[in-house]
């Protein structure tokens, strides 16, 4: 499928303005597009973020560090481990701190089985904007029990505030093995129920085939990251190529979109990436659990932090993305600058360059399958 | 001209196929026992959801589960460490001096109380339920329950004041 | 209205069982607004889901506001964001309830120390249920909506309060 | 005197139809907005509605106590006597076709003889109803609705209007009850008009998947798509005149099964041996209402299992596949009615 190319055909038409958000099914959160229309078709789009500008990066400067990390968690809602991961880690990085490997491993667990439960969220409101209201509550439901396994081992089901800086605040509970692999072990079979359902269904395909194509360089250029990227068929992961954490210690695929129904970078394809990205996550999590050592799960930490003055950048692979933080550190116990660099903000860059000559339906699917957030646009 | 009879015939033939195989799927899940935890009956605190007829993959609350925060104000040295955790400022602690005893800490180790709290609010309005206060308490009298309902159509009655004495004003939920 | 006509009236029976079904009517079908600024739009999400299933009660999700009874206002809402608030409610039919789910749209929560963030929903607009929790777990939202209903139904149009 | 005692009669006979139909609407409708809730639910692993009544049956008489005593919003900038008037239209398409609904063999209102011509008719109001509901409302997602309601219904009346000629081919009659008669043979069941011909078997699901996108359902829900018009052309609306689109929509489910159970699947016909248990051809009736109740169920399966076609697909489906298919099925129908004069199917390998 190509875009329309809009013509004036000199019959008098005027383009129509229409707002679409910040209160739309189909916007994922508080933002508001503006488009121009003409009939179905879009000929420009202009989006309009900020209305969930929480000043979390303000208020990161009154608060000192440990207990910013509650405020990580609402960066990224639906995926906070990543988070909590990301800030715990340039903190250390900023105080040159070891942490003990179990607590590595347990990092590396649970930012998994939440980059699994983000990306059912992802494909379920990406088949609901599609029309598919059902698979969207399979995977609702399948997420629950990733709810249940984080619960169970720090008993918030949304904002965790599990990770610490220099380790994590509980160890693993007794039956967590057993139940986390309870849960891989019917992962794989919903994964294929639901794809029976709705990634190999006819209509489903045709609706997202060559859809909205982002191409290499595009994708590169608006420095979109994660599946987003991959589904554009570059093969860039940071738990691969830039190996943090005990990533290097595990062995996983990158899954890259290949074009399956229509080209390279079309809608189906980073839908594509999610799917195939959950398999991979849940192969990271078996090994971990077998692979896990005994140990600490704490590092020694001061009772007050003060970092050394300074900056420091580190960015690990969050599922809308890299996730950077860049941190500034005056010696004091508060931080003096933090900035987070996050996945949506890149890709809500793009839809305009994209939008032009789709139909409203297309770019549904197109804010669908870019799983932007609101709260990590505007933070 | 066969070419493109067969790609039509085939195009209406995989739809029909794939349409069909979802049509199986959804067949299935009508058939399968819902998941559903019929909430105000069956109490998710219970250690036994069997027993309330409930079929489904659910345990009862974890142990770690953070509910409302809870304080018991006997064990309670008012040592302001929580208050000074807490990022947003939503426990307010008054407290008064009493003659020196001896109890038993969270950690095993014996904490001297000379201080009794006669004031310890916590606004669960406002409270983010993070285990931030929970964390430095060294007796353990703030903890987190398993409670979870409080839904009221005042924002005053979720401001809980664990040591009151008697005889305060209601105060405005947004003072803390 | 309702004030004056209520105390001319004799308070019968006939009235109070009048009452009694636009309440049942009410609580029973209240259909809410697809709608969630921040992070309780996910436990909103689940709550609709499987597991707690507020369909139940009758409540299913409308994305008009002209067609929801109910608003529920899942998460923090912004300066910016208020007057979309506000508009959202205006449109509404009436009798039309708010719920407010959450720290944040209790009186702001976390983001009370930020600069951009109101504090309180209630500062906008009316609110009928404050459910606490950051986010509410489903069925503390659940509870949330069975305390509006009984709000609902004690309700009065005809008869003389009791 | 006795020209106007007559002529009250059948005013009166008219009016009773009405009321009693209406209240078969109003019910059916209700209940099939409960039905599909609970279909719903347990396809989606929950429950759905069971708090109100037992299994939550009353869920739909508490829905409708609440839609019809909200308040009656008309936004400033609509088109007033519009606005009003359009749910009311695509009231009367909906509840207009239950006037020639055989119910049974002799329960109908009325049995037109060009019954099915008279469907056709008079379900395209529908369309104006709603093109006036989405233009009136002066929202720009209410008329994207409105443009893709209208333009729907007129490319899929074609589809529609050719596969139910092959049921007037074969019966010679476009009567709904003429139709049905002639679908006796075959021992009440193979007589069917869809166990006719291969030709009539293809122009059942045709003439199906047509009549699912004339009512704007899914997969061919664009009207009021949810995610991408947020309620399409009933945005703007609430209170009663919402509940009216509401009972139009669910009631044309009842229509499209009834019709399709009348034309394609032998009507009130059934295996002959139980046809004369209860009066009336009370049999008939309940076994006609069996047919609809499946495909009342498959047309809410659909619902829940598939996604949604885009606008140009749509047309595709029509223009590119529905259209030439029921075309090939009305010419193979006349070839087979040339070739095999008065001759069923299974007839050519047997004796019936």
């Amino acid at each position: 499928m190509q875009p329309f190319e809009l013509t004036d055909l000199g019959a008098g038409t005027k383009e129509m303005m229409l707002n679409m958000g910040p209160q739309h099914p189909s916007t994922h959160g508080v933002i508001k597009f503006v488009l121009r229309m003409d009939g179905e078709v879009v000929a420009a789009l202009d989006p309009d973020v900020g209305f969930l500008h929480r000043s979390i990066e303000k208020i990161a400067e009154k608060l000192s560090y440990p207990d910013f990390m509650p405020y990580t968690d609402r960066v990224d809602y639906v995926a906070a481990m990543n988070c909590n991961f990301g800030y715990a880690r340039v903190v250390e990085k900023l105080m040159k701190m070891e942490v003990p490997k179990r607590a590595e491993y347990i990092r590396v667990i649970v930012a998994e089985l939440n980059r699994i439960s983000s990306h059912l969220v992802s494909v379920g409101t990406f088949g609901n904007d599609i029309g598919a209201v059902t698979p969207f509550l399979y995977a609702i439901r399948d997420r629950e029990l990733i709810n249940d396994l984080l619960e169970m081992l720090c008993g918030a089901r949304l904002t965790y505030n599990f990770v610490r800086i220099g380790g994590v605040a509980f160890d693993l509970p007794d039956t967590f093995k057993e139940k986390a692999i309870a849960f891989l072990d019917t992962l794989e079979p919903k994964l294929k129920e639901f794809n029976t359902l709705l990634s190999e269904n006819r209509i489903f395909r045709e609706r997202l085939a060559g859809v909205c194509v982002i191409s290499k360089e595009d994708a590169v250029a608006y420095g979109v990251t994660g599946p987003n990227l991959r589904g554009s068929g570059v093969d860039w992961d940071l738990r691969r190529d830039e190996p943090y954490s005990v990533y290097p210690e595990v062995s996983f695929e990158v899954p890259v979109g290949g074009g399956l129904v229509g080209k390279v970078g079309d809608a189906f394809d980073r839908y594509w990436v999610r799917i195939k990205e959950m398999q991979e996550s849940a192969k990271i999590v078996r090994q971990c659990l077998e692979q896990i050592p005994e140990g600490p799960i704490m590092a020694k930490i001061p009772r007050v932090l003060k970092p050394p003055a300074g900056d420091a950048f580190d960015r690990t692979e969050a599922p809308r993305g890299e996730l950077g933080y860049y941190l500034v550190s005056d010696g004091s116990s508060k931080p003096q600058r933090l900035k987070i660099r996050t996945g949506s903000f890149a890709a809500v860059s793009i839809i305009p360059k994209i939008a032009p000559g789709w139909m409203i339906a297309d770019i549904v699917a197109l804010i669908g399958s870019l799983d932007i957030i609101a709260p990590e646009i505007d933070r | 001209m066969v070419q493109s009879m067969k790609r039509y015939v085939g195009n209406v033939g995989n739809t029909t196929l794939t349409v069909l195989k979802g049509l199986r799927v959804t067949l299935i899940n009508l058939f399968r026992t819902p998941i559903t935890i019929q909430y105000p009956e069956v109490d998710i605190r219970q250690k036994d959801l069997k027993a309330f007829g409930y079929k489904g993959p659910l345990g009862p609350l974890p142990d770690r589960f953070r509910g409302f925060l809870h304080v018991n104000p006997e064990i309670c040295i008012a040592c302001d460490l929580c208050m000074k955790a807490c990022p947003i400022d939503c426990i307010r602690i008054e407290s008064t001096k009493i003659d020196k005893t001896t109890i038993q800490g969270k950690d095993g180790k014996a904490v001297n109380k000379v201080k009794h709290p006669v004031r310890f609010d916590i606004h669960l309005g406002k409270c983010m339920y993070c285990g931030l206060c929970v964390e430095p308490c060294p007796t353990g009298a703030i903890s987190f329950s398993k409670e979870f309902e409080g839904a009221t159509s005042t924002l005053n009655t979720l401001v809980v004041h664990f040591a009151e004495p008697k005889g305060l004003p209601v105060r405005e939920a947004t003072i803390l | 209205m309702h004030y004056t006509l209520r105390n001319k009236l004799p308070s019968t029976a006939l009235f109070t069982t009048v009452d009694a079904v636009l309440n049942w009517g009410r609580l029973s079908s209240l259909w809410y607004l697809l709608f969630g600024t921040a992070c309780c739009a996910i436990e909103l999400m689940q709550t609709g889901g499987p597991r707690a299933d507020l369909d139940r009660f009758g409540a299913v999700f409308r994305s008009s506001p002209r067609q929801s009874d109910l608003l529920i206002v899942a998460g923090t809402v912004t300066y910016k964001m208020a007057s979309r608030i506000k508009r959202l409610y205006e449109q509404m039919a009436d009798p039309k309830y708010v719920i407010s789910m959450g720290s944040c749209s209790n009186c702001g929560g976390l983001f009370d120390l930020g600069y951009s963030v109101l504090r309180g929903i209630d500062k906008v607009i009316p609110v009928d249920v404050y459910v606490p929790g950051c986010p509410p777990r489903p069925e503390a939202l659940t509870q949330g909506l069975l305390v509006l209903q009984e709000k609902i139904r004690k309700q009065r149009y005809l008869a003389r309060e009791a | 005197m006795e020209i106007f005692l007559q002529e009250g009669l059948v005013l009166l006979k008219a009016a009773l139809w009405a009321v009693a139909l209406s209240l078969v609407m109003a019910l059916v409708a209700g209940f099939l907005t409960y039905l599909e809730r609970k279909v719903a639910g347990h396809m989606q692993a929950r429950l759905g509605p069971n708090r109100v009544g037992p299994y939550g049956l009353l869920q739909f008489v508490a829905d409708g106590v609440k839609l019809f005593l909200k308040e009656d919003l008309i936004p400033s900038d609509a088109d007033a006597p519009l606005f009003r008037f359009g749910p009311y239209l695509v009231f009367v398409g909906s509840f207009a076709v239950f006037a020639v609904l055989p119910f049974g063999e002799r329960i109908v209102a009325t049995d037109l003889n060009i019954g099915l011509f008279y469907v056709l008719a008079i379900t395209s109001i529908e369309t104006v109803g709603l093109l006036m509901a989405g233009w009136a409302s002066n929202n720009k997602w209410a008329l994207l609705g409105a443009m893709r309601s209208a333009a729907q219904s007129i490319s899929y009346e074609i589809p529609v209007g050719v596969s139910f000629l092959i049921p007037i081919v074969l019966a010679g009659s476009m009567s709904l009850q003429g139709i049905i008669h002639a679908q006796a043979g075959g021992f009440g069941l193979l007589g069917w008009n869809v166990f006719h011909n291969p030709f009539s078997l293809a122009a059942f699901f045709v003439g199906c998947t047509a009549m699912v996108a004339e009512i704007n359902r899914t997969p061919f829900d664009l009207p009021e798509a949810e995610s991408e018009l947020v309620a399409g052309y009933n945005t703007e609306y609430s209170g009663m005149r919402f509940a009216f689109f509401f009972l139009a929509e669910y009631a044309n489910i009842f229509v499209i099964s009834m019709i399709a159970a009348a034309i394609f699947l032998g009507g009130w016909q059934l295996p002959s041996p139980f046809k004369d248990i209860l009066p009336f051809g009370l049999v008939g009736s309940f076994v006609l209402l069996a047919k609809a109740a499946v495909l009342v169920f498959i047309v809410l399966w659909l619902r829940w299992t598939l996604p949604r076609v885009r606008v140009d697909q749509l047309m595709e489906v029509c223009w590119k596949y529905l259209t030439p298919m029921a075309l090939v099925c009305l010419m193979g129908t006349a070839v087979w009615m040339w070739a095999f004069p008065g001759r069923i199917f299974f007839g050519l390998f047997g004796t019936a």
